[in-house]
């Protein structure tokens, strides 16, 4: 076991999935000699040189389109977008492209992609630097989707992605890659957990908080917090967003009768209203009270200063657990 | 380039210089850069050129024919076009991958994809005709554009790979004002990627004249991007063939991209649901007639003492044949079954669409057969 | 009053805010001289001049990109993207900027876009022409999202999407544009129901049933079906999804206790997800059953001939509804 | 152009030929096309560009300073691109319309933009610093490229109203690679949209080089879409107004768009995030050193016979009074108000958006001010 970063574990990840397969190519922009912006492919040029870390024109629909293209011939491209907000210029290549082909090869032409997003606010950043987009792909037949939360996990999903021989969006939670945690970098594919199992981070019995990337710390704090306030919350980080793994969801629920999903992007259409919807279908009888969403508001990303007045935090994830526990909360009196 | 040159909706009037080696009448236009590239195609091998253009026109009036008569939801014809995909893509070797939009279909023929897998996804009975790795062909495009990059980023891997192998991609004039296409130009001028991008400028995108698309000749982009530019008459097969080589040889020497525009003419209507006397005229259409492909090459044939007589009788009933076959393959090809809408979305079990799938065979079960095939597309699988 | 087709309504509707306002420019691809490839632009190219009606470029990023430097110039653009599927090229521009421009310029620069897009399938085209992509727009802060479903609604929408100072996705039935029904050529905008609002189409005890688009005429056919069961079926017609008129549904879930939400997007992050949560946040007390989405499969729209075993169709709604209502159904016995 | 005008990283160590009127060294270039454009700016003129030149290099070292002192949240600098810059927003009439990058400071001083207003968004504090309307220049845009197109629209309609107002779009080197660039030439092209392409080659796209992105000179993209490209030396500041006078001139007279490539320098990092030891070298940079654009115009004004030194500390008292009043201005900038975050979402009423503010406004009810002052990003609003 060392210690390493979630960026140095993605690193070592990477690293680990070049050498066991020479098709896997990375590609991106500025990911070689400057090892991309967040230094996550550090070193991985020099190591494999330029025809596996591939420093590509500043083009997104080119990315991915021409890693559609070294797909049909064979290859696993691993595709860094720079920031979550540059990935739009490349969505239909992915929506159309890469998540429907192969379906529309009838299985012979296979898409073994990953594309690797740095995702979320919370570092202060300029505009389109802070997005979440993760529910645009969810929505999208033919793709999976996971975000990675700590090192551990982020060092072996980001080998099970590239293994995949699915197309993986592959969400980083930005604001935590320099957050140090126990990878083992001998860790075999083979023993870990599949990336799209979730996984249940502490025990409760009063109400089932869920939710993933960056967010996952900011959960157990607040769990943490009502634990001393004396309600016991079970902490699950779904790490798979599609296809998700709703049994360990469904299990909690089944016991608290009481959810609270949390996340970054905007509520209206966001992994919240999939997973209320689907657990309510799944436990409607075990529900004491509506599933709670706290989410970033309905708006663009505002200026870095008011940050803080968009991403749920600590408080507002208490405050949602308030709300489903009916104790006295921030709507508390308002007809819902 | 002046603005004389043009028509009043901007359609290019006087065409730049191209290559041309058969003239529109059967001559042969001596060409000392490009007749070496085509030393080895004689009389035979010609009149084969003749053949395959023969039988893919006739194939693509059989698939308008089925579609007019319902068995067929749709068919973008390539009518005018044969020349200008028979030649280039005799010019490719077998390992050599195609990636084309939706209406290559001589394209496809040269490639050895059988018609009645052509039509099937014309006819909807399959999300797609063929399996790419056999024919090195793949899947057709209806993105426009889409596929340039993809035949980009698959010759980057046939160099990275050591090999000599090259791709092609197929796209039309409209095309090229979409960003992918211009963005694959830039892709594959950076990495030297063996590819040639042909362009098939068939002077109209659905109703739109290329003037509206560029004011300059397609292939001078190329220029800009650090590729070469060859623009030849796309009704002379003999030409394309000529051009295509020459890219081709490029690729394959570690030199980079071509891209090649060949000037061409879409005869018929966008696809059978198009109505093209809504926006060009009768007069334009009558002066592309003339320049007709086939027609040119049975004359230079003919002139240079081959029995044409024979040959086209030849041809045309091979043609014949073809087009039977398809039309017996294609009406009685069966629909897909109901849970086959679930195969294929991914390569790995999916926890959610399998779950999907099972309720959807559970709600099926509910039916019986009988009912089951009575039913129209509104009211449902009941 | 005139009886008019959808196509022809919209027809109308185009006319009337190009000769009101001259600031409206309708581009696109083959919109002008062929007038569309539905022909809802028919005839304005040769009223209103090729400057007015702009047949453009191949390019949808180009559309949408040049609709915003017309937006910053003063004019109300409406694009025309053909078909549902080759909106995707363009979805940058509009997720990045038709979207969020209002809010990047402090309210000073407006962005009055109205993007009409003929989506869904049914009738049975080739790949990438039937295609439900409204969750994505819906999910976009900045962006309204309407979907019409009959001549008259369609007649007024389009007028009132694009005298919207917001950027309005404006999403058209394409299978029912044949469908005719009462048009009021002189109404005034004024007088008619804004286009965010909500529409109850018939009345019901039972069931909520909501939906929009092509699919409201199914849901009709549902809803006299159901009539002939026993079964009363309150239909309503969304006609706004971002935002979502949520009083009518909300009072008629309160009456019935049952939701049942159909759509022919896959189910995934679909706009069922969304009413599905937010009905189950206003409405928990009152519903007797966990609402009920009734979709399009999580597949890339398939082949022509499979497609009806594909979309939501008059069988699988009433078999939704049976699902609400508790009655023998599908999934009768399976676990949730 | 041969593969040995390019070093290994393919960078360009040859120019192509370059309009250029004043020599790093400060001579006077003649040239017959170019100098009659320019016949106005004498050496007072000159002089007050040369001040331009200096006050914004300062405003970029003092924004530069305010981030390393965590005052602004990052700074793209624009040293080494004032020519560039400065050269062509003194050729633009007030009515011009202006579409930039993140990195045109030097362009919103020229358009009268507060340079707090500049910062305030670096900052943190405002999504935009000014009204697009007030100094007819638009927000600035990250997504690269994505200007360019809005440049093209603007200028369609200007067109369209019968004005001669022209726009103008600023983009880097790497930006032409996306795609939104190249269909911004094609539509600008088709509707001859008065619009300039004002790219700067600073050599860089981030870690970058321009050579990546293109193996041509940028300015030969252009004939390829049908219009002028004219390649200037982008450290000139005389150069560069004659050039994009000369473009301006085209547009306003209904000539159609022109596409500029002024050849500079990013001498600083990309952004103040940036660390450029990792992939360029010191020799590069004092290469370019050499060919700063201020020196050389002080130079030619002293040689001219004006008074350098006076010139020189007028210019940076004026520098350094605007430094000063820009980082009294900022550092005291107030936070911007909680609630604001919901403010021009939309421009309408908005059921939705208004229920969720309002949502939001009870919750921070809950917390007293005292306490809500306390607490730090992670800990939440409390
Ligand atoms: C991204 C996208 N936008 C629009 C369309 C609709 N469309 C289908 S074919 C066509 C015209 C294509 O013209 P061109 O590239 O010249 O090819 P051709 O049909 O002439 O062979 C258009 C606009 C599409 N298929 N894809
Ligand atoms: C669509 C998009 N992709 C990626 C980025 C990240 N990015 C910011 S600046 C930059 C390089 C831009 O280079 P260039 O166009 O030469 O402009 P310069 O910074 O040199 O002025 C990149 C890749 C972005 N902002 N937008
Ligand atoms: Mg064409
Ligand atoms: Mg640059």
């Amino acid at each position: 076991m060392t210690q390493l970063t979630l960026a140095k574990a993605l690193n070592a990840g990477l690293r680990h999935a070049l050498a066991d397969d020479e098709k896997v190519v990375l590609m991106g922009e500025d990911i070689g000699t400057l090892g991309g912006v967040f230094r996550v492919t550090d070193g991985l040029k020099a190591e494999f040189g330029a025809h596996r870390v591939v420093d590509s024109p500043l083009s997104e629909a080119g990315l991915i389109g021409t890693a559609v293209g070294l797909a049909y011939r064979g290859f696993r491209p691993v595709v860094e977008i720079q920031f979550d907000g540059f990935i739009y210029p490349g969505f239909d290549q992915i929506v159309a492209q890469v998540a429907k082909l192969h379906y529309r090869s009838r299985g012979t032409v296979k898409m073994p992609i990953t594309i690797r997003v740095p995702f979320g606010g919370g570092i202060g950043a300029a505009e389109h630097h802070s997005e979440s987009p993760e529910a645009y792909f969810a929505h999208t037949a033919g793709l999976r989707v996971v975000a990675c939360s700590n090192p551990a996990d982020a060092h072996l999903m980001i080998r099970q992605a590239i293994a995949s021989d699915d197309p993986v969006l592959f969400f980083e939670p930005k604001r935590r890659y320099h957050v140090k945690g126990e990878v083992d970098l001998d860790a075999s594919l083979a023993d870990a957990p599949p990336m799209g199992v979730a996984s249940t981070l502490t025990r409760g019995d009063d109400v089932t908080l869920v939710t993933y990337g960056a967010l996952v710390q900011t959960a157990r704090d607040a769990a943490t917090a009502a634990a001393e306030d004396g309600v016991s919350i079970e902490v699950i980080d779904l790490r798979s967003l599609a296809p998700i793994d709703y049994a360990p969801v469904e299990a909690s629920v089944r016991r608290t009768g009481r959810l609270v999903i949390a996340h970054e992007a905007g509520q209206q259409g966001g992994m919240g209203a999939e997973i209320a919807a689907s657990i309510t279908e799944r436990c409607f009888e075990f529900l004491e009270a509506a599933p709670v969403r706290v989410t970033g508001h309905d708006i663009p990303y505002p200026p870095a200063k008011l940050e803080r007045h968009h991403l749920p935090d600590l408080d507002r994830i208490l405050d949602g657990v308030d709300r489903v526990l009916g104790r006295p909360n921030s709507l508390s009196g308002v007809e819902a | 380039m002046t603005p004389s040159d043009r028509d009043a909706t901007g359609l290019l009037t006087r065409p730049d210089p191209f290559v041309q080696l058969i003239t529109p009448t059967g001559e042969r236009v001596r060409d000392d850069v490009h007749d070496p590239w085509v030393r080895d195609i004689d009389l035979d091998v010609l009149a084969r050129l003749y053949r395959d253009m023969v039988v893919v026109r006739r194939l693509d009036t059989e698939a308008t024919a089925l579609q007019r008569q319902g068995e067929l939801g749709l068919w973008p014809p390539l009518a005018g076009q044969e020349a200008a995909q028979i030649g280039s893509a005799r010019a490719l070797r077998g390992d050599d991958f195609v990636f084309s939009s939706y209406r290559e279909h001589a394209v496809a023929w040269v490639r050895d994809v059988q018609p009645a897998e052509l039509l099937s996804v014309w006819r909807g009975t399959a999300a797609s005709g063929w399996n790419p790795y056999e024919h090195n062909m793949a899947v057709p495009q209806i993105i426009i554009g889409a596929q340039a990059l993809h035949a980009t980023g698959y010759a980057m891997g046939a160099r990275w790979e050591g090999t000599d192998t090259a791709a092609i991609a197929y796209f039309g004039d409209g095309a090229t004002s979409e960003g992918d296409v211009n963005e694959a130009l830039v892709f594959a001028a950076s990495f030297d990627a063996p590819v040639v991008f042909f362009c098939q400028n068939n002077q109209w995108a659905i109703s739109e004249p290329v003037g509206l698309q560029s004011k300059q000749p397609l292939a001078r982009r190329a220029d800009g991007f650090g590729m070469p530019g060859i623009r030849v008459d796309g009704n002379d097969v003999l030409a394309v063939l000529a051009a295509t080589r020459i890219a081709l040889d490029r690729a394959r020497r570690g030199e980079g991209p071509t891209f090649i525009e060949a000037v061409t003419y879409r005869i018929g209507p966008h696809t059978t649901a198009d109505d093209p006397t809504r926006y060009r005229t009768e007069p334009e259409l009558a002066e592309w007639r003339e320049r007709d492909p086939i027609a040119r090459v049975l004359a230079f044939l003919e002139a240079s003492g081959v029995d044409a007589e024979g040959l086209q009788r030849d041809a045309q009933a091979e043609a014949d044949r073809v087009a039977a076959d398809l039309r017996a393959a294609i009406t009685t090809l069966a629909d897909p079954e109901p849970m086959s809408v679930f195969d294929h979305v991914y390569a790995e079990p999916n926890s959610h669409l399998d779950r999907q799938r099972d309720h959807y065979a559970r709600y099926l079960a509910m039916f019986d057969d009988a009912s089951h095939e009575a039913s129209g597309s509104e009211g449902g699988a009941r």
